[in-house]
């Protein structure tokens, strides 16, 4: 377990550099500042301004001292001590992502701050409704293989991938707070709020969930043992639920890294037609106002979140598939 | 037959046991599924529906439609109706129009359309429907608009599908080959690759290559093809992941060692035996991507960065449509129609791909 | 990193109990954890409803009124901080704020303003004449980043103090030179340069707000590093208008609450104001619709013909033009001929009832025809038979040998639509080859500044109401120029009308430097804009004016009688809807004693 | 009264390929504590034999008929799922051929063997962990205490197998069907596997029908055998007259192709030739016929019935090259 986790940090430390430098050089090499604006700013104002921030640095200098924790000034080299108007910020490793050059009155670390914890309960609530539906409507399609049932849970579970979020979005915004007002039509703030919206985020993922919960039962339960269980006198149910449940959805697991990542990351939609303050928004929003520092930010946020979780998946894996050893390698 | 009989394990056996191994994983794998594709009816059908429907659209301007971006602003929002013929507001062709006229009533047409859409004139005059799937805020013809956007959204689907691919099995295969080190160190670049949020990469590379575009249509790459590119070069990863798990359970499994033992050349191998192989899992992928893209394509679309007009693709339908949603007036065929176009096309690509994955799956093998 | 452990290898370590336990139980844990906490964040957000709630249609940059540029900072900003004058919300002609009163010398130059007594920080402090001083200094100081910067160059010396700050190898101007001089605590002594017809207006604009130099400082000295974020924090911005921040969150609200402290708190109604940050148009009008926002910034053009008949919408002209620049540095561009054919068969009568569909007028001027003193100087109408003549005079005839003309916007889709339009009758009826070409915001931005397009959509809308606004800014190598185009003889007439004190002929000055502009045509015009805000029916003192700048300061809601009233002289075919707002009103507390004390002499 | 009697026993599979008929009339009976082997090829049908004899064959595509299952008094073919399912694992145990995959390998060994005493004998889970660990005292685990915690993946080939027997024999069943227990297992292990099976059926008395295709383990182990070849029986017979006197030609074919320790070490093993013909399609006539040496031209038109021996009465076989009571040669 040490051992690994060990190795896991030392490829998080490189990936974590890796992307950091590529978005850096990346986003650097666009063209348009995120000062620039439909009035065009008077050029000696602009270069103040791009100077305060130190965009007016070599690109490598910039990095070093977006990644911090270094004292560099105006000269170039390491200053003494720090100078007015000079380090905006003092670098990532130090903690500090920065001054949002968009919404300039909040920090970088204000605003993850603000809308992380938003995005995570709208994730978790469409994550938990994606499983409850993926799950269950998987396990009845593997069991009645073949059958109306199958075929009609399958069609249901393909229709979720089959149209872009924003059309169901906009259907279930008509039926359900139009024709049928039973919740409100955007906004944050009390449950109701998240159930459209959850609904939505959710859909695709559940999608998702129910196939590999099918595939993985189908697989579990063509399983030699399935038959031992069933010789044993077991009820169908408890076979299912005690013995081919925990296999059929170790892919599943695997797969819940990746889809909490990206619950995150594609609330985008979901979150301007609702309304919601969430991160997503963020992930575009900081690239389309060359808002460097967001967007680092965001970035950096989502590699460790997909890194973090990721790790978590395959720990969780270990508890729930016992022939894993993590010490090989 | 249970160890009653010993084997001889020269070189003539193996020989036997790559024959049948090719035979077994090559030419009958194919009919073998192919059979049992037939079989699934939902996945045949949902197969026979997209083979017609990428005839359909790409037999586009032979049908009786107005082009997709004529705008008549004062048949704006009609609803679906009935009903054809020489229509007054048809201005678009006169009797013998010259390419040039063909492609200011639509935009850069390839010859083959040109062709195609002469045949239209020959086959059908002047003759035309009336609007039946209903007009959009500028007046054009919602139909025209979900056939010709077909086009588009098919050929980006696919063309970024393939993009992905090349660049998916190359590198998965190479690293599955390589293995070892090299392996690793290849598959961990993919890690890291997947590390990087890929909105923000899409973003960052259309606009980093759209601002360049001036310099590069002189060389023939427009906005379009670096649609095609953006896509792919996002969507090669997975790709190559599978074609590497792929690569390298074939590697160590018995019939290449076999192959191995009997001096095949490793080009030999590659695209005798392991191509074939990984081919299937390859076609599997491909019918499922593609309903990922033409959904990325409409995300894209979303944020305003989908396809240029006046070209149209369903992304940009969708999008239009759902802006056309609200409580005071829902003009629904701006929705409804561009979305159970690309719903539908997206489920039968699905269940195709579901259907291919039984199909192909050798464990499946025998079974229904 | 992890694989089946091989079959011969295996750990002779027993699991214990507990791992088994937490194994069967892991998922069941996870579930309810997660659910916990879903439920437990859920119950801790609840934000009661403000009395007053409206969208911005985007977050605002920032809340520093000297650095700030865009429309919906404007209304934030106006909320909370108040100038010397402030405009009426209807004619928009200045009005005492800060200042009670002001004098203005013969010459047109000198201004002295006398700050009145009543004048309030939010934190209790007196607002004086040295606060606008200090905070016009910091305006006129380059590292500020102010971008309305040169809206004080008309001011004595001002511009050469701020040169010389800005460039770091001259020595620096001393204050003293600037003509901006606080005589004492409520004088305030302003020396212009020119007769500035509008400098009252400017008065009244954002950028020449007092901000507290006590809020600053602090925080520059508290937070050496990041006071520039400190300052601004809703716990620590000290204001002197009638709202002040209570909560701040990016991209959902900034909840304005009333500032007790400010002078005329007495006639402001709403205690508590939500601005909210939708950028979706969609999004914005369900919520309207729903009643939970009473005020739209704008809508979506594809309902604008319903919503004409509505009573909450109302679309009046404002100060705001449409059109497209043309790089003229480039041929053919540079041909003069070929701008005045593309300019004569624009489908303005199209793009307004078609796309537009909001009332919005067809323009053929630079600007717009809203001013009381100035008309508006016309280019030619529409005249497809002369467009064809002045193409093929131009060069080519039928549009054969012109190269595709390239529409370049950004992405959206009412400037697609526009250039759609624009492209589908060029192209049938000069015969031309038309490519649209859309960039993201930035990169279009960048585009333009660097010349590297041939038609460009683009829009201006006026900063304060002259329309200097507008004619200043195709001064040859001016920032917002972005075409390319010079002529002397403009650059002249401009500078001239700044020097002249007399209106009448100043107006005729400008009016023969658009007549250049609509002769040349560096830029086409396309439609005048009009307010797209959808207002809630018992919303009661808001006007619409030539600059759309609306002021909460006057909001209140109307009772049952008064919107009854109002409801009398709806115009014509006007269809009622959800009024909104409490059936009793909320109206100011001065309206409130008005009304007692009339009642009591009725009795 | 026979302890289990089959009659007439017949499988058939309805697949797109046609239908397969498995097991094909098949017909013996099992006393109380006795080894009764089924020996075949792989194939011919004598797994599904045993699965059939517990409701076990999925249906569909399995279809199961008989004249009757008869034991204890009741037809297993004619009780209800829940009925059976009292029955399974309890009276009628199961073990089967690959202990790799016939033990779940994502729970523990106590798990599995705690839910059979849970689930039959209603016992706690505590005195169920105690049942078990002595259980598997009994089948020679060393430190069961230890062993019950673990995973099967954590066992060695045979010692899973030992669990397996130990689990069925947890409720002291009456018959125990073993479904080729050794196959997968070394040859020094499959002794000590058979021998704990034969100590063990000496202890508690358990019948065991032993599915083997290997006619060494048979000679060891059963007092009587059933010899199946393409779903039917064709020989009958006490193990010791079998291996004296194999009667059917399949029969004399595979005791001729165990090579011999007494034998010419020189000589070519004998070996039959062709392979088992398709269930699916097959011949008219004997289906051994095509393999026959010893094939007339009525064998390719006629299928022979298992009939007494007129030498012995006690044996039976299906063939017309042997002396029967009905058929004349």
């Amino acid at each position: 377990m040490i051992p690994f986790l060990a190795r896991r940090l030392m490829w998080f430390a490189i990936t974590l550099f890796t992307v950091m430098f590529v978005s850096f050089f990346l986003m650097r090499s666009v063209k348009g500042g995120p000062f620039d604006n439909e009035r065009q700013l008077d050029a000696g104002v602009q270069a103040t301004i791009e100077a305060e921030y130190h965009l007016d640095w070599p690109m490598w200098k910039q990095f070093a001292q977006y990644v911090g924790p270094l004292n560099l000034d105006d000269d170039g080299w390491f200053g003494e001590g720090e100078t007015e108007g000079s380090a905006p910020f003092t670098g990532v490793l130090s903690g500090d992502f920065g001054p949002s050059f968009r919404y300039r009155d909040f920090s970088v670390n204000d605003i993850i701050g603000q809308a992380l914890p938003i995005s995570m309960l709208l994730g978790i609530v469409s994550m938990m409704w994606a499983l409850a539906l993926g799950i269950s409507t998987g396990i009845a399609s593997a069991i009645r293989r073949g059958t109306g049932l199958d075929l009609s849970m399958r069609l249901a579970a393909t229709a979720g991938i089959a149209l872009p979020n924003f059309v169901i979005a906009s259907f279930l915004i008509i039926l359900f707070v139009f024709l049928v007002p039973l919740f409100p039509v955007a906004g944050w703030g009390r449950l109701e709020h998240m159930i459209l919206p959850g609904f939505c985020l959710g859909l695709v993922f559940a999608a998702y969930i129910s196939r590999l919960t099918r595939t993985g039962m189908l697989e579990a339960l063509s399983q030699d043992y399935i038959r031992t269980a069933h010789a044993k006198g077991l009820a169908p149910r408890t076979v299912i639920m005690r013995h081919a449940l925990k296999g059929g959805l170790l892919p599943v697991v695997s797969y819940l890294g990746p889809a909490t990542a990206g619950i995150l990351t594609g609330s985008l939609v979901i979150e301007r037609i609702f309304f919601i303050p969430g991160l997503g928004s963020h992930f575009v929003n900081s690239a389309s106002n060359r808002d460097y520092t967001l967007a680092m930010g965001v970035t950096i946020l989502y590699t460790v979140l997909v890194y973090g979780l990721n790790t978590v998946v395959d720990l969780a894996y270990t508890l729930l598939d016992p022939r894993i050893d993590l010490s090989e390698s | 037959m249970d160890g009653k009989r010993r084997f001889d394990f020269g070189a003539g056996e193996l020989e036997r046991l790559a024959e049948e191994a090719r035979e077994f994983k090559g030419e009958s794998l194919w009919q073998d599924a192919w059979r049992r594709l037939r079989r699934n009816r939902f996945s045949w059908w949902a197969g026979v529906f997209l083979a017609i429907f990428m005839l359909g659209s790409f037999l586009a301007p032979v049908f009786p439609l107005r082009s997709p971006t004529e705008i008549r602003t004062e048949r704006a929002n009609l609803a679906p109706s009935f009903g054809g013929g020489d229509l007054n507001y048809l201005s678009e062709f006169k009797e013998d129009p010259t390419n040039d006229e063909l492609d200011r009533a639509y935009w850069d047409l390839s010859f083959i359309d040109h062709g195609l859409l002469r045949m239209r004139m020959a086959i059908f005059k002047r003759w035309q429907p009336d609007t039946i799937l209903g007009t959009d805020n500028l007046g054009r013809d919602i139909l025209s608009r979900i056939v010709w956007g077909s086009r588009t959204s098919i050929l980006v689907a696919l063309a970024a599908t393939l993009f992905s691919l090349l660049i998916g099995v190359t590198y998965g295969a190479f690293s599955g080959l390589m293995g070892g080190r090299i392996d690793n160190l290849m598959m961990r670049i993919v890690d890291i690759l997947y590390s990087i949020p890929f909105i923000f990469v899409v973003i960052f590379l259309i606009t980093f290559i759209g601002d360049r575009s001036t310099e590069l249509e002189d060389k023939g790459i427009d906005r379009e093809f670096v649609f095609y590119v953006v896509i792919g070069a996002v969507y090669w990863l997975t790709m190559a992941r599978v074609v590497r798990g792929q690569v390298l359970s074939l590697k160590n499994s018995e019939f290449i060692e076999a192959l191995r033992v009997m001096g095949a050349s490793t080009p030999r191998i590659l695209f005798a035996h392991v191509v074939p192989n990984i081919l299937s899992i390859v076609i599997v992928y491909l019918t499922l991507t593609i309903p990922a893209i033409m959904l990325f394509e409409a995300f894209l679309s979303f944020l305003g960065l989908g396809i240029e007009a006046p070209k149209v693709s369903w992304g940009t339908l969708a999008n239009d449509g759902t802006t056309a949603i609200n409580p005071l007036r829902i003009y629904w065929w701006l929705v409804v129609f561009p979305a159970a176009a690309m719903g539908s096309t997206l489920l039968a690509l699905n269940i195709l791909g579901d259907g291919l994955r039984d199909a192909l799956d050798p464990k499946m093998r025998g079974k229904d | 990193m992890w694989r089946r452990c091989p079959l011969g290898k295996i750990p002779v370590m027993a699991a214990t109990s507990t791992a088994i336990r937490l194994r069967q139980g892991l998922a069941g844990i996870l579930l309810l954890g997660a659910f916990g906490v879903a439920l437990g964040l859920a119950s801790g957000a609840r934000l009661e409803p403000a009395d007053f709630t409206f969208n911005n249609g985007s977050e605002v940059q920032t809340l520093d009124p000297a650095t700030i540029t865009g429309v919906p900072e404007g209304r934030v900003v106006r909320s909370l901080f108040e100038g010397l004058v402030v405009k009426h919300p209807k004619t928009l002609v200045p009005e005492p704020g800060m200042a009670e009163s002001w004098t203005i010398s013969e010459d047109g130059l000198t201004y002295q303003f006398r700050i009145r007594d009543t004048a309030r920080w939010s934190n209790g402090d007196p607002v004086t004449a040295h606060d606008f001083e200090w905070s016009w200094q910091r305006l006129l100081t380059p590292l500020t980043g102010a971008n309305y910067a040169e809206q004080l160059f008309y001011v004595e010396g001002a511009h050469e103090y701020y040169l010389s700050l800005a460039d770091s190898d001259a020595p620096d101007l001393e204050w003293s030179t600037v003509g901006i001089r606080a005589v004492d605590d409520s004088t305030l002594h302003v020396q212009l340069k020119s007769p500035t017809a509008f400098f009252l207006d400017l008065c009244g604009f954002y950028p020449l707000f007092p901000v507290n130099r006590g809020n600053i400082e602090s925080a520059q000295r508290d937070f050496p590093g990041t006071w520039k974020l400190e300052w601004v924090r809703s716990d620590k911005i000290v204001t002197n208008g009638p709202y002040v921040v209570e909560s701040r969150r990016v991209n959902d609200r900034i909840r304005l609450r009333k500032n007790e402290l400010y002078w005329d708190a007495d006639n402001v109604a709403f205690n508590s104001i939500d601005v909210l940050a939708i950028e979706k148009e969609t999004t914005m009008f369900n919520l309207y619709h729903t009643g939970e926002c009473d005020m739209v910034d704008h809508v979506d053009s594809k309902v604008a013909d319903i919503l004409m008949q509505r009573e909450d919408f109302n679309p009046a002209p404002y100060m705001g033009t449409y059109f497209y620049r043309v790089n003229v540095t480039e041929p053919p561009y540079d041909n003069v001929l070929l701008r005045r054919a593309l300019n004569l068969s624009i489908p303005r009568k199209t793009i307004v009832e078609e796309i537009e569909r909001m009332g919005q007028v067809p323009a053929y001027s630079l600007v717009p025809p809203v001013l009381a003193d100035y008309t508006p100087v016309e280019c030619d109408h529409e005249d497809l038979d002369r467009a064809r003549a002045l193409l093929a005079e131009a060069g080519y005839p039928d549009g054969k040998g012109l190269p595709p003309v390239e529409i370049h916007y950004n992405s959206s889709d009412a400037h697609k639509s526009i250039a759609e339009v624009i492209g589908d009758t060029w192209r049938r009826e000069l015969g031309v080859t038309v490519k649209l070409r859309n960039e993201e915001w930035k990169v279009y931005l960048d585009t333009q500044n660097t010349l590297r397009y041939q038609l460009s959509r683009s829009a201006w809308i006026g900063d304060y109401v002259d329309a200097f606004t507008f004619l200043d800014m195709f001064v040859s190598g001016r920032g917002n120029n972005k075409t390319g185009w010079a002529n002397a003889e403009y650059d002249a007439l401009i500078q001239q009308a700044t020097l002249e004190p007399d209106n009448t002929k100043r107006v005729a000055i400008l009016q023969s430097a658009e007549r250049i502009l609509m002769d040349q045509l560096p830029i086409l015009p396309i439609y005048y804009y009009v307010d797209k805000n959808i207002v809630a029916p018992r919303l009661g003192g808001f006007e619409a004016n030539a600059l759309d700048e609306h002021f909460p300061k006057h909001w209140y809601w109307m009772d049952d009688a008064e919107l009854a009233a109002k409801r009398e002289h709806l115009p014509p075919g006007k269809k009622l809807v959800d009024p909104h707002g409490p059936p009793n009103g909320q109206y100011s507390p001065a309206e409130m004693r008005r009304r007692a004390a009339a009642e009591g002499s009725n009795r | 009264m026979a302890l289990l009697d089959v009659r007439d026993l017949r499988v058939r599979f309805e697949t797109h390929h046609g239908v397969v008929r498995a097991v094909d009339g098949v017909s013996f009976s099992l006393e109380e504590g006795e080894t009764l082997g089924l020996v075949g090829e792989s194939g011919s049908g004598k797994s599904v034999t045993n699965l059939a004899l517990l409701g076990l064959i999925p249906n569909p595509p399995g279809v199961v008929e008989s004249n009757g299952v008869m034991f204890e008094g009741h037809d297993l073919t004619k009780l209800s799922d829940r009925e059976l399912r009292r029955i399974r694992g309890n009276q009628i145990a199961m073990i089967f051929q690959d202990p790799m995959t016939s033990l779940n390998p994502l729970l523990t060994v106590e798990r599995q063997l705690t839910e059979v005493l849970e689930l039959h004998k209603g016992m706690s889970r505590r005195d169920a962990r105690k049942k078990a660990i002595s259980a598997l005292g009994d089948v020679g685990i060393p430190s069961p205490d230890q062993r019950v915690d673990q995973y099967p993946h954590e066992l060695s080939g045979g010692m899973r197998q030992r669990v397996m027997i130990a689990m069925g024999l947890l409720c002291d069943p009456k018959v125990l069907l073993a479904d080729e227990p050794t196959t997968a297992l070394d040859v020094t292990i499959q002794a000590q596997i058979l021998d704990l099976m034969r100590d063990l059926q000496h202890r508690h008395g358990t019948a065991i029908v032993l599915v083997t295709h290997d006619l060494g383990v048979v000679a060891g182990t059963t007092d009587r055998v059933n010899v199946m070849y393409a779903g039917r029986l064709v020989e009958q017979a006490s193990t010791s007259s079998l291996f004296a006197a194999p009667q059917h030609p399949y029969t004399q074919g595979l005791i001729a192709s165990v090579p011999r320790l007494d034998g010419d070490p020189n000589a070519d093993l004998y070996s039959i030739d062709g392979s088992p013909p398709d269930l699916a399609n097959l011949p008219v006539g004997c289906p051994f016929a095509p393999r026959c040496d010893q094939r007339q031209d009525r064998c390719t038109q006629e299928s022979p019935v298992l009939e007494n021996l007129s030498s012995d009465s006690a044996r039976r076989a299906s063939c017309f090259e042997v002396e029967t009571v009905g058929g004349a040669s």
